[in-house]
């Protein structure tokens, strides 16, 4: 049982007219995903490749006993549509939306705590246990089954270092994209948890970057409550100061806040292995295996 | 986006918040059709995105006509930190009393803005919580669209702030943290916040910046963006929805990549094995081949680039189509040499086409041997 | 407090929401001053705290003057459910298209609110619920101060609500949840919620109950309070800040406690053992021996009463103020049978001013021992 | 370590130059407790029973390292004063004040949660950990020592067990006022918990009345929890319906929702040894000891 998707979720697709959530329902569903059903406001009673959609979260989780949703909606309508899951009390809701204002962010994150469920991203691939369920963009061919477990804020570092495994013959129990924004809804350190509790996974990849402190909070957390042995990538180290590098998160500020230096140390600290490049995480991996 | 000072004002001013009034000027002669408007003495301020102008001459005064004509032009020829003056602002001198320091600014550890706010101002801020801690409060603020008396209280309890300047002090807080709020600020800061002989509260200067992804329900201010951004290849990128990012202005090497994630990486990996990176575009996802044609001839016009570096991931990006790109740009970029590592959706097309490509490109497998070319390239 | 029906459609016509309009009478004389405002045929609707109104005769029509006055003066002589008519509700007759259901009340499970909506209407909601669940939406709403455009299209979608009619609900919606919230209700209930001849959706009857804990923010309504209570002694008790509680009619004993947990415990002790109390006080905390003569007199003018238990537990409540009290109102209590029990704060001091008492005050220790001689006196 | 308040509780107490705030913060005092500030917005500067008074909770809390609050406060300023203690992150809040508009402890209840502050009451007497300190109003004297957990929705009730229980030489670990009204800040399935974790209580007594659904919520969590006995009394089983019996969540609704049948059924089914007074508690008490 892998812990945020596996065969048993019960996807809800929201935006899943538009263009891209109808390529990537189809990707999911070729996955072997569940879909079970869309959400368009003012498309209810529709179909889309055969799934129903609905006008709201309620009604499609109602009639399909869904248990998570995927947003593939613009970011100026991620608010209202991560709203809505929320106070739907979907339990697991991952957001894909590149370009979310940072104030809408900051009251998502406040609520979905409130609301006890999880939200996932934005500016994220998405959520894969791989030979199961996927939920987001990702490219699954380039996903193992296996027992490493990955997060990443950044989606090409992640492609690149789970493709690298795979053709090493190693796989992944769960990979999550935390999401390249200032704000995700979940951070490094909510996920740990997760991964630590999971049977499958045996070894811990986090793959972070410049910017905010939450490798740094991740290294506390992980100095106190994880035994299993994590290996920590932080790209960045050679971006100039006070320039965004394309992730809004990704930042360095003037006064030095958020360097690599800084979370290398505190991670270094807690205990874990650092990589300098994506060949070096799997050099450690083999390692540890 | 990092609004100039007198947009800042301008915002200010929109808020009924006590702001310097003044004019713009972009040349001498604006600044002469302006003599008449005001008041003197006046200041001439630099209008520069960067800190430090003060000490770099930007801010100077002017007793009449004749010396404010001077120092204008003074200014408007100057560079600061590199960076050329286009425009001064210039009002009526302030006799200031007293500097403060105030700002809304979002504090990522939290998730929630946070205020600061200090009874000494002028200087940075880390300055005065470095020299004077016990001027200073800061305090997270509770999500939500009202500043709280107790917050309020608590930074005036803390900072010993004057009984005189208190109720003033709640008025221009709540003001500034509305603007916060409704414009989508990551930075609301006020340095110096100045009490003048009569004992009013007034902005002497602002920062403010606006969260780029939010600048849709901002019209009025995004159309000012492309005012601030010097670089014209920045510009011209902008116009093709690219992120061109300069790096080390001594670099010789330009990254096209498609993700924030890789291009960060390549240039840790380039530059721990002695090169420079002087610039990195972002295609972003899905690019076509016109589209990176573009791409590439962008990059190719900042001519401290020598090298270009093209690392792909494909997923939603196709190879079929970076190798379009660079069959298409080839007559423009001939110049330049090109070391290209292509994986992910349609590769082996993708490395067909640029096999049928005769010139120098160097096709490497996986992003470390792409850096070991470039390595080799350069005898490093 | 619940609002009686003519001042719940006040409440709506304050928020603009379509609802019945018309006058008040409380005699034959107000009705008759009426009659020249009237557009026949009207409804006439009797003022009381009970549902069933209808079934009872308390709704009747008229088609003139004359039978307006017949039907008013049989309605104002009526009593619902033993509760007597004080006053009648008059106004135009609708035609009724389509009966609905609507109401916002406070989930206590969820610690939220919840609208419920039926496109049946005009019965019990329960019935509603039983007979027709397909017909009704039953949703939580998110805590704040807008109601969601999702949650009410869910509830369109769920009850299948007719497009011509979808517009006007969410308006209606809207308007009533800010009256849930605005007004401190714990219920506000449109039933029926009617569709007219017009296509018009109305508010045909309406149910306000309003915490009372929030009523000092709601003067205008608090003033209306006494209005809907008919019991004199509840009255009274309140103009002392006491809880007076009518319990079983056929009982006999009157509880007097400081607190609403002993109250119950003692009812429920009294009640096993076979006996029944007519009525309760609560003290509340801290009573003087004055207040607390006060209350002894209330509940002694209840002619059913012919015993009467005082349970205390004192903390911040003196057992001497409590002592004291009993000796102040003995003269207007000796006609009854007094229990006493008293424990805490100055016990002894107040046991000692008991027993100086010449009558027959039967002292118990402890709140077994005090129904065990209730019991006793019963020979039960 | 008891759990809400113990020997190394710091307390503040907001509304401590009101009489009551007064008068208790004395008691309070002369029972032990560490009671470090007072707040009273206006009165920051001033001194009561020796104790420094601050216009904020924040000062207060970071003068004196304070760790929690007990409201001293009116009903009508009861949110406010909440408000600003959940705000400054005061990790455990009592409040009171009887008589608090529903609607306030409506959006105050879910701000706690937010916020992850523990926030008891209103219409509560407070908390209490026999012989090491307390928090409200409660008349110390009539508690003991000892190993019996209690938690009551009505002060009086309590009162009546614990001085029973006294008299019969059993102590109390830790008695927690859960508070008389529609909806309390933590509810019955809140604090069982802490009564399991707590090693210094045996036994579980839940003192509940009609109205609302806690109780049942309670015997859902207890079956599925609770290793440790549980005795519950369920006060109010004659009152009669639609009728408040003084305490605002006190009330049987006209369908009979919040009856006492209900209650004493779920608990009964729970596992839960059901009371029928307070001396039957006692009773039942001394066959589990």
């Amino acid at each position: 049982m892998s812990f945020f998707i596996d065969t048993d979720t019960r996807l809800i697709v929201q935006g899943i007219t538009g263009r891209e959530g109808t390529f990537h329902t189809e990707q999911m569903l070729a996955y072997g995903t569940q879909v079970v059903a869309g959400v368009t406001p003012g498309k209810g009673g529709t179909e889309v490749l055969g799934i129903p959609v609905y006008n709201t979260v309620r009604e499609a989780q109602e009639r399909h006993d869904a248990n998570a949703t995927v947003l593939f909606v613009p970011p100026r309508f991620l608010y209202g549509a991560a709203y809505e899951a929320i106070m739907t009390g979907i339990p697991l809701i991952m957001t894909i939306a590149e370009g979310t204002p940072v104030h809408d962010m900051m009251r998502l994150h406040h609520l979905a705590k409130e609301q006890g469920v999880r939200l996932i991203g934005p500016n994220s691939f998405g959520v894969i246990s791989p030979g199961k369920a996927k939920a987001g963009f990702m490219a699954h061919r380039i996903f193992a089954e296996g027992r490493v477990g990955v997060m990443s804020r950044s989606a090409t570092n992640c492609y690149e270092t789970v493709y690298l495994m795979k053709r090493n013959g190693i796989g992944q129990s769960t990979v999550v994209g935390v999401g390249g924004d200032m704000i995700p809804g979940s951070t490094f350190a909510d996920i740990l948890p997760f991964f630590e509790a999971d049977e499958q996974t045996d070894i811990i990849v986090l793959i972070g970057e410049i910017g905010g402190s939450e490798e740094e909070i991740a290294a506390q957390y992980i100095q106190e409550h994880i035994t299993k042995p994590v290996i920590a990538l932080i790209a960045g180290k050679n971006a100039p100061k006070d320039t965004s590098m394309g992730h809004a998160g990704a930042i360095v500020s003037p006064n030095g806040e958020g360097s690599a230096e800084s979370k290398e140390t505190a991670l270094r600290t807690a205990g874990v292995h650092i990589a300098e490049s994506t060949e070096d995480i799997l050099r450690l991996i083999k390692k540890l295996l | 986006m990092k609004l100039l000072e007198y947009k800042a004002h301008e915002v200010f001013s929109a808020y009924r918040l006590p702001c310097m009034h003044g004019y713009t000027a972009s040349t001498a002669d604006e600044v002469k059709d302006l003599a008449g408007l005001l008041t003197y003495p006046v200041v001439i301020k630099a209008q520069v995105q960067t800190g430090g102008r003060g000490k770099a001459g930007g801010i100077q005064f002017a007793e009449d006509t004749a010396e404010l004509l001077t120092r204008s032009t003074e200014i408007l020829n100057m560079k600061i930190k590199d960076l050329p003056v286009h425009k001064v602002f210039i009002g009526q001198k302030v006799e200031v009393a007293t500097e403060m320091y105030l700002s809304f600014t979002l504090d990522r550890k939290s998730k929630q803005p946070v205020l600061i706010f200090s009874t000494e101002g002028g200087v940075d801020i880390n300055e005065i919580a470095e020299n004077n801690p016990d001027k200073l409060a800061k305090v997270l603020i509770p999500t939500g669209p009202d500043l709280s008396d107790f917050v309020l209280q608590y930074v005036i309890d803390k900072t010993g702030l004057e009984p005189a300047l208190q109720d003033q002090f709640r008025t221009f807080c709540r003001t500034l943290y509305t603007i916060f709020l409704e414009q989508d600020c990551l930075l609301a800061e006020i340095n110096p916040l100045i009490v003048d002989q009569a004992g009013t509260l007034m902005a002497l200067d602002g920062k403010i910046d606006i969260d780029d992804n939010a600048l849709y329900r901002h019209p009025e201010i995004k159309e000012f963006r492309d005012e601030i951004t010097d670089n014209p290849l920045v510009l011209e990128a902008r116009s093709f929805d690219f992120l061109y990012i300069p790096i080390q202005e001594s670099g010789n090497i330009a990254v096209i990549s498609n993700g924030s994630g890789m291009i960060m990486s390549s240039i840790d990996l380039i530059s721990k094995r002695g090169m420079q990176v002087t610039c990195a575009l972002d295609l972003g996802g899905g690019a076509t081949s016109e589209r990176i044609a573009e791409a590439l001839c962008i990059v190719a016009k900042n001519p401290r680039v020598d090298t270009i570096f093209i690392n792909i991931f494909g997923g939603i990006t196709r190879c079929d189509e970076i190798a379009g790109g660079v069959k298409n740009s080839l007559e423009y970029i001939s110049q330049k040499r090109l070391v290209i590592r292509l994986e992910g959706t349609n590769k082996e097309i993708g490395l067909d086409i640029l096999r049928t490509i005769s010139g120098d490109l160097e096709l490497v497998d996986g992003l470390y041997e792409g850096v070991d070319a470039l390595a080799q390239g350069m005898n490093i």
